[in-house]
This record gives structure tokens, C-alpha cells and sequence, in this order.
């Protein structure tokens, strides 16, 4: 299952359609809305993403998991728009034969994910600002030194 | 030629639109689209270095040739999860 | 929460047991009842324990990831008794700040599990044999040669 | 002294009990344990020098004395998750 939301994110019934008689360990990833960031307090998280081609990165990375480890089935699952504290931006299940295989191929999934899915979150931080994070570019939008 | 992008994030922010028009030759490529993005949009400035540039869903390369395209997408780095 | 049960393991409880606002990811470890292990085929296992030592192992588990990682909340359910292909057998659940804190948190919880926690699976094999699982001694309870 | 001990999984099948009690000096080790464990029952034998004994709810040292003691256990290797 790979699908973008903009509902609460049903992480059980994620689990459970990745969920197989061939695997032996199942691992589940979620990512939830920190209250602090670097000593700086958030109130809320808004997720814009780019729909069409977020979901086709997240196809070529479910294939990309399943070159590299015995995946026997895999879902991820990410939220759009408004989301307050604590609640899950992003779910990644996957299954596999053994542990160790199944904890790879979840971090793996998830540290890709940040790296090429075209999804950015804005933070509303405590003081009433607003900001985008994009890595690398520096608060003013301009690139920062090296 | 008439060349299509949409913009996100921070981009769209700047530009204040989410979608925008060029006008490219056809053997533009994402350096000179980036440049015309410049003077279109000055306040897109500070962002135009760290810009992605994207062909339907596939990240384009430098030499890509986008002059004319329609399913152009330009944005900031992205920060999902 | 640590807790040894006969029933089915309600991981959605658990995982909202650890969840918190203070935690930007949560990963879920499952062991599943796998049918296929070394080319033969199980149909079910059996989980004896030996409960008040495995509780007071699992709690000095968690103090270990404590004492690694900086783990906001953790739990472990360990299912003993008779569990039939695809059942859940224990589960492991972990929230860090970052993902790679609960991603080797969640990992070292079940490695630990699996060396030092007093249970132990009977394997039900598809030929109507029964064999108990005792890592290091073979089929007919000799030590393996080296 | 009366030593009981519990045994667990393929260890309490092969002695056809789950408890068990034996006589051990006061000054007695997990290896004269082993020893008089092997006596008592003959069947345990192969899995005998990969017993693991506990003393409450921690791992018994080598060294440990459990003579006498009412809260052992005596298991094979662990095979939980």
C-alpha cells in the first residue's frame, strides 16, 4: 500500500495488510510531530507534497527495498496538510523472513523517503512564525556557507 | 516556447503562484531555466541555487533539455518523514 | 509496558502506550509465526516461559536501552502458550526523538530478547513431529561440534 | 541439604517433572548441580552441559553456591521472540 492522506494515518490496518504467513518479523516505522526541535518549541506542522510524482518515488522505493532484502510485503503511508503535536505524519510497514532484514529494509525505506519524495513540512513554531524546512537552505533562503 | 512548472513549498511561496509560464527555447535546460526563474521572480533569488527540478515525476538531470515542456515542477529540497 | 500474556497481543495498545509528544519516531518490532524455517514447515508453536524471570529480564532490557538511547517510552509483550501460523509472538515498541535512536533502540530490545528473556518455542512440524528450539544444542539434545 | 529447582521446555520434559528436589551441600555449585542433576536423571545427560541455572531471577554464576536453595531453575538455551 502506497498512498499520500490528508486523514489520520490507520497505521493497524497498514500493519496488518503487510502482515504474512512467510515472514517472521514485521517492522513499523512511524514518524510523529515532535514538540521540540533544537530548543525551539512547534505548535503544528503543514505538509505540502507534489502528489503524482511523491507517489511514484515511493513505488520506485518499495522496488528498490525489495532488490536489496527478501521483502514479502511492504506499505507507506504519508500524511499531507495540517497536523498538530504528536500525531503521525508517515508510516512504513514491511515484512520479511528475519529481523534483521526487516529493520534494514524499514530504515531504509524512511531514510530515503527524506531524502527523494517530494513532500516539505512548514513549521508553526511557538512564537507564532511559520518557516519551511528545506535542508541546506538557511532560514533566509540563502544557501549556507561550507 | 511556451514552457510550464509548477512551484512548491517555499518556491510558491516566493513566487506567489503555483503555477507559472516561461517562455524557453527548446533547447533550454534546467541551468537556463533557472536563470529565467531569476528574472521572473527576484525574490526567488536566494532559493535558485538549491532548486529542484523536476520532468512528470523524474528528478531532471543539469542537461536535460526542458524548453517547451508542460509537466515541469521546480522546488526547495525536500523535507518529508 | 512489560507485560507476558496468553492472549492475542494488542499492538495498536501498545504502540499508543508509547507514543508522546516529546518523540519524532516510534518504531514496532512483531515476531510472527513463520510457516517455512530451514526448508521445513511448521504449523504451529508452542511458547513456554519462565514468567517472573522473564518480566524482571524484559524490565532490565528496558533500563539497558535507557541507559543507550534517549528513549522517551518503551513496552514489550511476550505471547506464551499455543500460536497457530502468522500469530504474533512478541512485541517490541520503542519512541526516541530521531529515528535512528528508536530504529537501534527497537533492534537491541529484541537482539537482548532473543539471548538472555527465559522463553522458549516448541516447534510444530508438518510431518506431526514436535522439537523444542535450544540455540547451540542440536536435534538430539548433543552439544553441536565445533 | 533439600534443593528445589524448577525446570523448564525440553529439560523439564526429559525429567518428566516440572520441579524437582535434591539433596546438595550447603557449599554446592552450578557444577556440582549439573553433576547431581545428571545422577538423578540420566535422561538429561546430553543436554546437560548446556543447562543454564538461576537463582531467583538472575543468571547463576559458575560459582555461585545454591545449596539448599528453594528458588532455582534450571533451563535450556533460550529461545523466546
Amino acid at each position: 500500500m502506497i498512498q499520500l492522506t490528508h486523514d489520520t494515518i490507520d497505521y493497524t490496518a497498514l500493519t496488518e495488510s503487510i502482515r504474512s504467513n512467510q515472514a517472521g518479523a514485521v517492522v513499523l516505522f512511524l514518524g510523529t510531530v515532535r514538540e521540540m526541535t533544537a530548543g525551539r518549541q512547534t505548535v503544528a506542522l503543514d505538509y505540502d507534497g507534489f502528489p503524482e510524482m511523491a507517489e511514484a518515488k515511493l513505488r520506485e522505493l518499495e522496488a528498490e527495498a525489495r532488490s536489496r532484502w527478501p521483502v514479502i510485503e511492504a506499505g507507506i503511508v504519508h500524511r499531507l496538510g495540517h497536523l498538530e503535536l504528536g500525531d503521525i505524519s508517515v508510516a512504513v510497514a514491511v515484512s520479511c523472513p528475519h529481523r534483521h532484514q526487516a529493520f534494514d529494509a524499514g530504515r531504509y525505506l524512511i531514510d530515503r523517503l527524506k531524502e527523494v519524495v517530494p513532500i516539505w513540512k512548514k513549521e508553526n513554531w511557538s512564537d507564532g512564525s511559520t518557516e519551511w524546512v528545506h535542508p541546506g537552505v538557511d532560514n533566509n533562503g540563502t544557501q549556507p556557507q561550507i | 516556447m511556451k514552457t510550464k512548472l509548477k512551484l512548491f513549498a517555499k518556491a510558491r511561496d516566493l513566487v506567489g503562484a503555483a503555477e507559472l509560464e516561461l517562455d524557453l527555447p527548446e533547447s533550454a535546460t534546467v541551468a537556463d531555466l533557472r536563470i529565467a526563474l531569476g528574472e521572473h521572480s527576484p525574490a526567488l533569488q536566494p532559493l535558485l541555487a538549491s532548486l529542484l527540478v523536476a520532468v512528470g515525476t523524474d528528478y531532471a538531470s543539469p542537461t536535460t533539455r526542458i524548453g517547451g515542456r508542460q509537466d515541469l515542477a521546480v522546488f526547495p529540497p525536500v523535507s518529508g518523514g
